[in-house]
């Protein structure tokens, strides 16, 4: 098939007759001339941006979505500039990307594989989105990464945190800058042995899908490695409300701590249910009884209110990072002043990983000299980077993970005030959570080759 | 004509000229313009969407519109088809034909069984045990058949059947030669394949996918006129009527219902087929009770017991979920830009609430108005305004005749 | 044994929730004839009346305070609230602390209010349509309720405690014999179960020992007739609407403090609400009652690990296979009436 | 021999005895009445007859062969059709369409899958659907909707429906019950115009002693759940025991 042009009133605006082949609808024509999809022709290049906006993440999809529209305003050399001024590369001037106004569209992805796809192929195909971000979840991320890849498009992820969407579903036209499960668990490890000991029997409580799935087994491998036992793992419908027939057998199992492998609401009240159950004023084993929460998030510290007073988990950033672990996390400061400058309140860090993937993906292609994926794949492929906030940074190109410091952070006991819940406990370095590209956790899929698309 | 009456002939041959002509149709403004990035709804995408979720809610018609059984688990069935397309993708090869047969075929039977128990009972008692049904199949789909880590992933849980590089695919390829996944096509004819048409300022995109989605949906619109003006579609009607008379004249309803049930299952089974061969990845939401709900929705916006009434259903919801989410503040402000500072800002607060993250709160006053006001649905709705426009130029003839009567006195 | 007990008490607890809702739903359904499906929402409502009114109590003066500052480096801002400035810090701490049971009074009247309002507005032009209709408009009114509330109070779950003294849990295992911690049950979720019961009593009572309530029940039985006699049925059912919003709004207000309430804790209880009380069997009180408890218990027993072993997944799906056995094996749920529904 | 055999059939409702050993013989067309005070059992026995209710104890025999445990389609098919006492037809249909569905029934069986012609192609049904309307009198309302007939048309459309399927046993649940004088004497001749032209038996229960009077052949008395006697028209009139237990209560009432 072909693309053709038919002038009936003699106006011909395109010259271009050009093979599609096997590609999407290319809404702008001389997409052909570039060889890959929606080529941006005019003096704007569209970016789509994929947040939940309805569902029960949808607070977390508006925190995106405001990042977002920061990251595109610095990009366009409006505000005060954010972590422009910090970042390690310094190839974007302020003048959108290389010399083409940034736009955007947003969709809802409603937090649902099928919602999500319909809503990115919307982008692609109708309003010529060349670059899709952001997501709340990680079957979500892996189904838009899948369509991406197909679609020849590049995938710059939100939040998402399964194993998966940089291990057996990993795509060459897919990147994440936020951390995964593996990560957390080894970040988690040597904190949980300094604060609870390393003679620990733990209970495990998961939301009983992908996600959960791979953090149990992460969290579980890593305790299980510090000579803590796992004294049962149940798995909980995601569709629960009320978890007490899950948390009133805990006590009586012999566990004397208990992991909280669940997301969002479900973290929420499960959380909320095991402190009504007084479970942390509990003895177990002679040892005051622990609950932890592998995975933590401003608005889930701010759901839970005070039952979340001491209980220990990781973070991929906290606005408070570069205060108080100092200028190693440059840009953290910048960005928390031009966010809370706009919107009033700090960001979260689903906000910053959504911010920090638009500069990357902006300055990839700067860098590059084209918006083609394969070159912007190439220029992220083992791309060392600094000052966006995390300390220094790799994009791996064996599975196009960032590697970077994670942080391990408690509910505070008594917060001053509403954006202060969480203190920072530790930030793991690097090093401790790096793993080799074939661990057995990540194994099962190929990055194949990137995709142009057209 | 082909066996249908004049008037069915007329509205088939019309439903035929708006599917082959929906490219244009749909997209009624200039590319670029920012009225066409918010109401142009061709591209292939949404397209496919109209034409699947009409062939779904025109076999929901037969059962509901019909015999009155109203299913609240109808999305099982979508994606039952759905998956089992997508495993068809993954065994056997990327031609839809096969996937499709197959999600018809394996629909039919879960409808036969989910039927055959549900219809012991009427009323509300059969509403809820097909809900029940559904939900099992979600939640089923949603964790224990979907472990990734066990032997039995029938369904990949939360994420999603999707295809990989590493399926068998025994009459295709699991991987192509530049290592990417290969695509969906109907005997070499992929279904992404677009050909765009420009003219002017106008672009308009005629895809692969959506024809064939489209001469499916004829088909099936075909097939359902025909049901709805035989014996059977009579004994459908009769079943709602009357069962106890039914009964009393020697006809056994419970043949007649299941048939219908099976009928309109092997429909929503074609449906999720379709909905994997335009895009194959398969997600366990499609069987959740809230897209069953949004099925009953579209049947009875469209109309219940009309032919076309599925199909201006199917669309007008499908229309508005996916252009409302789609409008952003930024969006408000480019529309608005004409006005005045003050008016566009106060405009864009007051619209604020009503598109984006407010796009279930648009379509739910949508819906409520609808029902209260149209209790026909759409297609009332249109009846109505026939009628006004016709009583009008009616009464306009009328007059003109009156007026050069009387000129000529 | 200790297993059994603990399942059972939660059982009971979430028994009375789901008890608490299919009444409302019963009441409005066995005396209108409406099929409610904004009947989650008014309990989401319910539960939002206790966040409301914690947000009035915790209104509050600002002023700078210098010696801090906040995230953007600004002089932090420190907030009293007006009742602590009124009725002195102890007394206005106690106030808040106590702001779910205080919500009550402040519920009930907003939600007769709402239960008014949304029958002769909608509910009311909607009797003779079927009852598809009904569930549609209903369904539509549902989204639009918790889109509005998702406006206002966005979508994040909003942490509602209990008064401290009812924080934390007692171990009812020690005065059986049991060991310490083998039965431990919050307090408030027995305050919660003992509410349901005073409640689910009340309701009963009221419609079995009040002329109001024989009128009322007459005419769940025979409409038609009692509107002969000359009694002005419809009046009364408006109340019956106001009554049964106001039992879905208090279960909602008393439900705030065991999972902090979002905006769509409706739609997650809607469903469940429907299966009781078809289980329980259309248009029965009683029914009702007793299926919302049996599958509140069922559903613990099913969660337990004992039985997660035998059968994988089954506390996925075991409130559906209950009310698909109960409805195969009684026509019309545990206790309904012929004819009702089933067309 | 009769064409319907009911021997010793007996029904309880918990502690109700509704039907105790009633016994019923009824000839091969014949018009035969059931009549009995209110609580009797006549409608316990119509419903044993048409499958709607099983018997305790007891056989229902039809033209030789039982009808106990059949579904009412199935006796339906036997030949056995029911008028009810409320007209019940299909008034979502057209009456044309009403018509069609018991030739349906009569020619295709219990069920037909016959989705892909169109009906009104179907020559051979619509022209018996046609013809029977006519003789119900009813040709030119054939495009109504049949929920908007009048209570007499509906009786005889409904009369029409049974009798479209050419039954060999007709039954009609109180047939004039809650009809005007008018009505009901139509009623009276259409019923005795079937008698005089079809090769079918008529199984009558009513409560009008002149529709009964004016139509049967003979009479079978039941009164608490027992048939206390069967006779001719003539010598019921004088009958002590139907005095007693009938006409008695109706004196009362």
């Amino acid at each position: 098939m072909s693309n053709s042009n038919f002038t009936r009133r003699g106006v011909l605006k395109t010259g271009t007759i050009a093979g599609a082949g096997l590609a999407l609808p290319t809404y702008l024509s001389a997409a052909a001339h570039e060889g890959f999809t929606n080529a941006p022709t005019g003096d704007t290049v569209t970016l789509g941006f994929n947040v939940p906006q309805s569902g029960p993440y949808a607070d977390e999809g508006m925190d995106e979505l405001r990042a977002f529209e920061l990251a595109v305003e610095h990009l366009n050399g409006q505000g005060d500039g954010g972590m422009l001024s910090t970042f390690s590369s310094k190839v974007l001037d302020g003048t959108g990307i290389m010399g083409k106004k940034v736009g955007f569209v947003s969709g809802d992805t409603q937090t649902k594989s099928d919602a999500a796809r319909a809503s990115a192929k919307s982008m692609i195909e109708k309003d010529g989105a060349i670059m899709i971000s952001g997501g709340s979840s990680s079957g979500v991320a892996v189904a838009v990464q899948g369509l991406c890849q197909e679609a020849g498009v590049i995938f710059m992820a939100g939040l998402t945190h399964s194993n998966d969407t940089t291990g057996k579903d990993k795509k060459a036209n897919g990147f994440r800058h936020f951390f995964n499960a593996y990560m957390s668990a080894a970040a988690l490890a040597p904190v949980l042995e300094q604060l609870y000991g390393k003679d620990r029997r733990a209970y495990h409580l998961t939301a009983d899908y992908t996600w959960g799935w791979t953090q149990e087994e992460s969290i579980a491998a890593a305790t299980e490695a510090l000579g803590w036992e796992t004294v049962e793992k149940v798995r909980t419908p995601l569709a629960s409300t009320d978890f007490s027939s899950y948390i009133a057998p805990v006590l009586n199992s012999g566990a004397d701590v208990l992991v909280l492998n669940h997301y969002g609401g479900n973290m929420v009240n499960s959380l909320t249910n095991a402190v009504q159950f007084g479970l942390r004023e509990k003895q177990a084993n002679g040892k005051n009884f622990e609950i932890v929460v592998p995975l933590y998030s401003e608005l889930m510290a701010k759901g839970a209110g005070r039952n979340i007073a001491g209980i220990v988990g990781s973070q991929n950033w906290d606005w408070k990072l570069e205060n108080e672990k100092g200028d190693r996390y440059a840009g953290t400061n910048a960005f928390v002043q031009s966010f809370g400058e706009k919107y009033g309140f700090p960001p979260s860090q689903a906000a910053q990983t959504c911010y920090a993937q638009t500069l990357l993906y902006a300055d990839a292609v700067t860098r590059a000299g084209s918006f083609n994926p394969c070159a912007v794949v190439e220029a992220l492929e083992d791309f060392e980077f600094d000052g966006l906030g995390n300390g220094p940074t790799l994009y791996r190109g064996g599975d196009h993970q960032c590697f970077k410091d994670v942080i391990v952070v408690r509910g505070k006991e008594n917060p001053e005030n509403e954006f202060d819940l969480v203190e920072i406990v530790e930030v793991t370095p690097t090093d401790q959570v790096t793993y080799p590209v074939d661990h057995p956790m990540f194994s099962g899929g190929a990055l194949g080759s990137c995709n142009p698309g057209a | 004509m082909l066996g249908l009456t004049k008037k069915d002939f007329t509205m088939f041959i019309v439903v035929i000229v708006m599917v082959a002509l929906a490219p244009f149709l749909l997209n009624p403004f200039p590319q670029g313009s920012s009225l066409a990035q918010m109401f142009n709804a061709g591209y292939p995408d949404l397209m496919q969407r109209f034409v699947i979720f009409g062939i779904l809610v025109i076999g929901f018609n037969i059962l509901f519109g019909l015999t009155g059984y109203l299913s609240f688990g109808h999305a099982a069935f979508l994606g039952v088809g759905s998956y089992s397309a997508v495993w068809m993708f993954k065994l056997l090869g990327m031609n839809v034909i096969p996937g499709i047969l197959l999600s018809m075929v394996v629909a039919g039977i879960f409808a036969l069984a989910i039927g055959y128990v549900s219809l012991r009972r009427s009323g509300i008692y059969f509403s809820i045990l097909t809900l029940a049904f559904a939900q099992m199949s979600y939640n089923l789909a949603y964790s224990v058949l979907g472990n990734p880590a066990s032997n039995f992933n029938l369904t990949n849980g939360e994420t999603g059947l999707q295809l990989l590089l590493t399926d068998p695919r025994i009459l295709g390829q699991s991987t192509t030669p530049d290592g990417s996944l290969p695509v969906t096509n109907f005997f070499g004819i992929a279904m992404r394949d677009s050909y765009d048409l420009r003219m002017g300022d106008w672009l308009f995109t005629f895809n692969a996918g959506y024809y064939l989605c489209g001469v499916i949906m004829l088909i099936s619109f075909y097939i359902s006129i025909r049901i709805f003006r035989s014996p059977f579609g009579m004994m459908l009607r009769a079943v709602k009527s009357n069962q106890q008379r039914m009964n009393y004249t020697g006809l056994n309803t419970k043949p007649y219902t299941l048939a219908a049930f099976v009928i309109s299952g092997i429909y929503a089974g074609l449906a999720g087929g379709l909905l994997s061969s335009m895009d194959p990845l398969a997600g366990a939401e499609r069987m959740h009770w809230t897209a069953s709900g949004e099925i009953v929705i579209m049947a009875i916006l469209g109309g219940v017991g009309t032919l076309i009434g599925p199909i201006l259903g199917a669309g007008f919801n499908e229309y508005f979920k996916n252009i409302l989410s789609k409008i952003n503040d930024s969006v408000l402000h480019q529309w608005l830009g004409f006005l005045p500072d003050g008016i566009e800002d106060f405009l864009v607060t007051i619209i604020h609430p009503f598109v984006g993250k407010g796009w279930h709160l648009t379509l739910g006053l949508l819906f409520m108005i609808v029902i209260i006001f149209l209790p026909g649905g759409l297609v009332q709705g249109g009846q109505k305004l026939g009628r006004k426009i016709s009583g009008r130029s009616r009464r306009d003839a009328a007059k003109a005749a009156e007026q050069s009567k009387s000129a000529a006195e | 044994m200790d297993q059994i007990i603990l399942q059972f008490l939660n059982g009971l607890d979430k028994g009375s929730a789901y008890a608490l809702i299919a009444l409302g739903l019963t009441l409005i359904f066995g005396t209108l004839g409406v099929v409610n499906f904004a009947h989650g929402a008014l309990f989401m409502i319910g539960a939002f009346c206790a966040v409301t009114v914690q947000r009035i109590l915790t209104l509050s003066t600002v002023v700078e305070d210098p010696t801090k500052t906040d995230f953007l480096g600004n002089p932090s801002k420190i907030s009293t609230p007006y009742v602590e400035s009124w009725f002195g810090p102890e007394t206005g701490a106690a106030l808040i602390d106590w702001s779910v049971p205080l919500a009550i009074v402040f519920a009930i009247p907003i939600m007769v209010v709402l239960g008014f309002i949304m029958e002769r507005g909608l509910i009311k032009h909607f009797y003779k349509r079927p009852h598809a209709d009904q569930i549609l408009v209903t369904f539509g009114l549902a989204i639009v309720l918790q889109e509005v509330i998702k406006a206002f109070y966005g979508a994040n779950p909003i942490p509602t405690g209990a008064p401290e003294v009812f924080r934390g849990s007692f171990d009812f295992g020690v005065l059986i014999g049991f060991d310490p911690n083998a039965i431990i049950y919050p307090y408030w979720r027995m305050v919660y179960f003992a509410f349901a019961a005073v409640i689910i009593g009340a309701v009963f009572a009221f419609l079995q020992f009040t002329t109001f309530g024989m009128v009322v029940r007459a005419g769940m039985a025979d409409r038609e007739t009692v509107g002969l006699l000359g009694i002005n049925i419809d009046r009364r059912f408006t109340i019956m609407f106001g009554i049964a919003a106001a039992v879905a709004g208090l279960a909602g207000v008393m439900y705030a403090p065991i999972n902090s309430p979002n905006y769509h804790m409706g739609m997650d209880f809607l469903v469940l609400s429907f299966v009781v009380v078809v289980v329980g069997g259309m248009g029965s009180l009683p029914g009702a009652v007793l299926a919302g408890f049996l599958l509140g218990i069922l559903e613990a027993f099913a969660s337990m690990n004992e039985v997660k072993a035998i059968f994988p997944g089954i506390d996925q799906i075991i409130i559906y296979v209950v009310a698909i056995i109960i409805i195969l094996i009684r026509p019309r749920g545990l206790m309904g009436r012929k004819g009702v529904m089933e067309e | 021999m009769g064409i319907l055999e009911v021997k010793n059939v007996n029904k309880r409702f918990g502690g109700l005895q509704a039907l105790g050993d009633v016994n019923l013989s009824i000839a091969e067309h014949s018009v035969h009445a059931i009549i009995g005070p209110n609580g009797a059992g006549k409608s316990t026995l119509l419903n044993c007859l048409v499958g709607k209710l099983m018997p305790d104890t007891g056989s229902v025999l039809f033209d030789g062969q039982s009808v106990l445990g059949r579904k009412p389609y199935q006796i339906n098919q036997m030949g056995i059709s029911r008028v009810f006492q409320t007209p019940e037809i299909f008034g979502d249909l057209s009456v044309l369409e009403n018509m069609m569905i018991p030739c349906f029934a009569k020619r295709d069986g219990s069920f037909g899958l016959n989705a892909m012609t169109n009906m009104l192609d179907d020559r051979e049904i619509v022209e018996r659907a046609e013809h029977m309307l006519e003789e119900m009198n009813m040709a030119d309302k054939r495009h109504m909707h049949s929920a908007s007939l009048s209570r007499g048309d509906k009786r005889r459309l409904e009369i029409g429906m049974c009798l479209s399927q050419e039954p060999r046993l007709l039954l009609l649940d109180e047939p004039t019950a809650g009809m005007a004088r008018a009505d009901t004497n139509n009623t009276i001749d259409l019923l005795k115009q079937i008698k005089d032209k079809r090769d079918i038996t008529i199984v009558i229960i009513e409560h009008d002693m002149h529709v009964v009077f004016s139509l049967a052949e003979r009479i079978t008395v039941l009164a608490q759940g027992t048939a206390l006697v069967e006779d001719t028209p003539d010598k019921i009139k004088g009958h002590p025991k139907v005095r007693e237990a009938y006409l008695g209560e109706t004196q009362a009432a």
